[in-house]
């Protein structure tokens, strides 16, 4: 991955989501160590301490822990805390500003969930 | 430790105050740029950091000493600019090892190889080489010369992009390696925004800001909606920069206060909430107007 | 000055100069600066093959020659101004003077001695030296010769005489005392005195005018 | 880590960086006693001639004219290192004003050292090449190796004692460029001055107090003593002055 730097979204918070990723895609396994600062700096060229507040992110939301001395591992559920997380919070969000354009553009509720029906059905058949 | 400590730093050329009671500190083995536009006086603090210049008045620590004139701060502190002046009876080889004959931390191993890297030849001579390459060469001194506080004035000039990213690449591997403290000054925050840790941002002389990077992101916010509802949000608020686009929509950014609330209720009140870049952020806060080049035309 | 003298000087140049080669890299400029170096130092080896004089200063009174000569008494007291003398026996009672001297006709002074002794004496008086160094022995002189009752004077060639002094350098002479030489000249003569006996007969062709100096006496 | 430095230490290494840095300085030497040579070789000559066949001419061979090119020389390179690019290089290695002025010091006096020395030596040369080259008889004044050493002694007194107000006229004119113009003014106007009022010129006088000096002790306590002065101003001045790179 390569860091974007336009993206008005914090480079931790970008670390951050690019960890959550490779475990989601299972390139970490529960309790297995995951990169130091140090790497990660060096890997996106950034500064250290940025890469610290990425990983301390995810070390608050208890996908990551921490290990005296020994770094950063993946918590036994962190998948799961993952997803759990995207869906309250990513998801929410999208279907919020969904919402909000419905309603400037005066479309109705249950025009709406038609909408998204189909939309499902269409990704269904694929 | 700090290793940087100024208070109340004033340098006056003929009467009018470049610096102008300058405040701040820099803690060890931190990286940190120093923004602000052109002629904000940058130049003129790096070079009271390095000793070349004396200050009119107020305080400068440069590690616990007075760095004017100053034998230990010249020993430990580098800076790296396109003004930096090698004898021209000598070749590249030849300034690397009269370097490596000054700084105690010299990496021979790591010049060379950059030297090789940037493919110089080592027989030629600074004095011929171009204003890209001339930046290139400083940095390789720079950086292998390896002094506790390694100061780079502008260090891009002229470099091709591929170079810049070889360099701020160089420049983070040999950070982790042996860390060290690193101010840079930089007109374009965005070029640099990535290996800093923290920013110092300077208009008129003065300390505008001093946040680490990732709190400048959210430092501030763009509001974006109806003029009329966005301008009851900016009441008793700082506004930073705004402008009018469209027929009646506002964009105004400010600092981010916002309650989780305060968010939601704007949001519903059909306002927008946009994250500001960093170095958008400077350039706002850097411009004497709120709304930059569009009040000039303003009627 | 000795060449034993000269090795230690040799020896403190050679030293710094052989440190500076290994130490530094060369380049154009230093190559310049060793040839240099290395050509003084050669030279003043060479110094010692050249076969000079140190210039001795004159003692010779510098007598002005023809306040000598008018008072008629350069025979008595310019022995130091006598540069060449020539003695012919006289057998005849006649002497004729001719002489070569370009277009012009030349000067012989002429002085009757006071006592017969059947001889012709022909003195060459004169002062010459350039910048106090006495060159008069490296003028050539007018040729004389008596044959068949007629004095010849065969006049030199136009001649040249170069001098060149090596110096001290100022440096030197303001601590060892000015051996400053000036750039004076003097050219005083040659002027010849022929001494006849008291009753020779002497007359001259045109080329040459004599002067009895007798009666300045 | 930080790294303490010692004064000294850094004198030493600024003053080996200078000898090779200024090694251009060097081949300026050696180019004007090659210059002051040739002049050597052709000058001092006079001569005169009688209608009566005889023509002298005299030729005086010394290096003087050499060493005079060296003190020239000298206060050229002298000025020169005080100049701004020149002070800018120390200051791009470790320095400070303290330890860029000794530097410089040090390295005046080994270029005053080396001028001197080839200066005097210069004399072989200029009588090798006149005797082998132009074919000259020469009358040879006689120097012993005492001599030869009170004459690089004395010529590297002065030399030195010239690069010191060579490297004070420097300082001065940066301090502010307007000495450039003030020192060759004074320099001048006072010699027209003292011609205008038709008395001996101040500045003559001012010489002569070194140049007339016949002791060899009192010469070398007044030069030494002029050139400390001279480069003790010289550093007091340089030391409050700011390095606008």
């Amino acid at each position: 991955m390569i860091l974007n730097p336009d993206d008005t979204k914090p480079i931790y918070v970008q670390i951050a989501e690019w960890i959550e990723t490779e475990i989601l895609n299972g390139h970490f396994q529960s309790d297995e160590k995951v990169y130091s600062q140090y790497q990660l700096a060096e890997m996106f060229t950034i500064n250290p301490a940025t890469a610290a507040k990425g990983l301390n992110l995810l070390a608050d939301e208890q996908i990551l822990y921490k290990k005296r001395g020994l770094g950063m591992f993946v918590a036994t559920n962190a998948k799961e805390a993952i997803v759990h997380k995207r869906r309250s919070g990513t998801l929410k969000q999208l279907i919020q500003e969904l919402v909000l354009e419905a309603e400037r553009l005066s479309i109705k509720e249950s025009e709406l969930l038609e909408m998204i029906k189909a939309a499902r059905k269409k990704e269904g058949s694929q | 430790m700090n290793v940087i400590e100024c208070n109340g730093l004033t340098k006056a050329y003929f009467r009018k105050n470049v610096l102008n009671g300058l405040t701040f500190t820099i803690e060890e083995n931190k990286i940190t740029g120093l923004i602000g536009r052109n002629g904000v006086g940058k130049t003129t603090l790096v070079k009271i950091l390095a000793g070349l210049i004396k200050e009119t008045s107020g305080e400068v620590r440069v590690f616990e000493q007075h760095p004017f004139n100053n034998l230990y701060t010249s020993a430990n502190t580098i800076l790296v600019d396109d003004q930096m002046f090698f004898p021209p009876a000598l070749q590249l080889h030849e300034l690397l090892e009269v370097a490596q004959s000054f700084y105690p931390n010299w990496d021979m191993e790591l010049a060379q190889r950059l030297l090789q890297y940037f493919s110089f030849d080592p027989s030629h001579y600074h004095q011929t080489l171009s204003k890209g390459r001339t930046s290139t060469f400083n940095m390789i001194i720079g950086l292998a010369s390896r002094c506790s506080l390694t100061i780079l004035d502008e260090p891009t000039t002229g470099m091709d992009e591929a170079v810049r990213k070889d360099f701020y690449r160089a420049l983070m591997k040999d950070y982790l390696a042996h860390p060290r403290t690193i101010l840079i000054s930089s007109h374009h925050l965005n070029e640099i925004e990535d290996i800093l840790e923290d920013v110092l941002l300077i208009k008129n002389g003065k300390t505008l800001l001093h946040e680490s990077i990732s709190d400048l992101k959210e430092w501030a916010i763009a509001l974006q909606g109806a003029s009329t509802v966005v301008q009851k949000w900016l009441v008793e608020r700082n506004c930073i920069f705004q402008r009018q686009v469209g027929k009646d929509t506002l964009y105004a950014v400010v600092r981010d206060d916002f309650t989780k609330e305060n968010k939601e209720e704007a949001l519903r009140g059909g306002v927008e909430f946009i994250p500001v870049k960093a170095s958008d952020l400077c350039v706002y806060l850097t411009n004497d107007t709120k709304g930059g080049i569009d009040d000039v035309f303003e009627r | 000055m000795t060449f034993a003298a000269l090795i230690p000087m040799a020896v403190i140049v050679a030293l710094p100069l052989l440190f500076f080669i290994v130490r530094v890299k060369k380049k154009v400029t230093h190559w310049l600066l060793v040839v240099y170096i290395g050509v003084l130092l050669l030279s003043v080896v060479a110094a010692f093959f050249i076969k000079s004089d140190e210039p001795e200063i004159t003692d010779r009174p510098r007598d002005d020659l023809y306040e000598m000569l008018y008072s008629g008494e350069i025979y008595a007291k310019g022995s130091n101004l006598l540069l060449k003398e020539d003695s012919f026996p006289i057998e005849g009672e006649k002497v004729r003077v001719t002489s070569s001297y370009g277009d012009e006709s030349s000067s012989v002074y002429i002085e009757r001695k006071t006592e017969d002794d059947q001889k012709m004496d022909v003195l060459a008086y004169g002062s010459f030296s350039i910048a106090k160094l006495d060159v008069a022995e490296e003028i050539v002189l007018p040729a004389v010769q008596l044959k068949d009752e007629t004095l010849t004077i065969v006049y030199p060639e136009y001649q040249k005489l170069k001098t060149s002094i090596v110096m001290n350098e100022f440096t030197i002479e303001q601590f060892t005392g000015n051996k400053k030489y000036n750039s004076e000249f003097q050219i005083d003569g040659p002027i010849l005195l022929v001494r006849i006996p008291p009753d020779l007969e002497i007359e001259a062709d045109s080329t040459t005018e004599l002067i009895s100096i007798d009666e300045w006496k | 880590m930080s790294s303490n430095v010692s004064l000294v230490e850094t004198v030493k290494k600024q003053y080996a960086f200078k000898m090779k840095a200024y090694i251009d300085a060097f081949s300026s030497l050696v180019g004007i006693q090659f210059i002051a040579f040739l002049f050597s070789l052709g000058g001092g000559s006079s001569s005169m001639g009688t209608s009566d066949g005889y023509h002298f001419e005299l030729k005086f061979y010394s290096a003087d004219l050499v060493i005079i090119f060296t003190f020239i020389w000298i206060f050229v390179t002298a000025i020169t290192i005080t100049t701004k690019p020149y002070r800018n290089q120390d200051f791009t290695f470790v320095t400070n004003r303290m330890s860029s002025s000794l530097s410089n010091i040090l390295f005046l006096l080994s270029a005053s050292l080396l001028g001197a020395f080839t200066a005097v030596l210069s004399r072989f040369l200029i009588q090798t090449v006149a005797y082998f080259l132009l074919k000259e008889d020469l009358y040879i004044a006689s120097v012993m190796t005492s001599e030869m050493m009170i004459g690089i002694t004395v010529s590297l007194l002065y030399v030195f004692w010239i690069s010191s107000i060579g490297y004070f006229v420097g300082t001065l004119v940066q301090i502010h460029k307007g000495f450039a113009l003030l020192i060759p003014v004074i320099v001048i106007g006072s010699l027209f001055y003292d011609g205008f009022m038709q008395r001996y010129a101040m500045l003559l006088i001012l010489f002569q107090f070194y140049f007339l000096e016949s002791s060899m002790v009192l010469f070398a306590i007044k030069t030494l003593i002029t050139t400390a002065v001279l480069f003790f101003a010289s550093i007091a001045i340089l030391n409050r002055m700011e390095v606008r790179r």
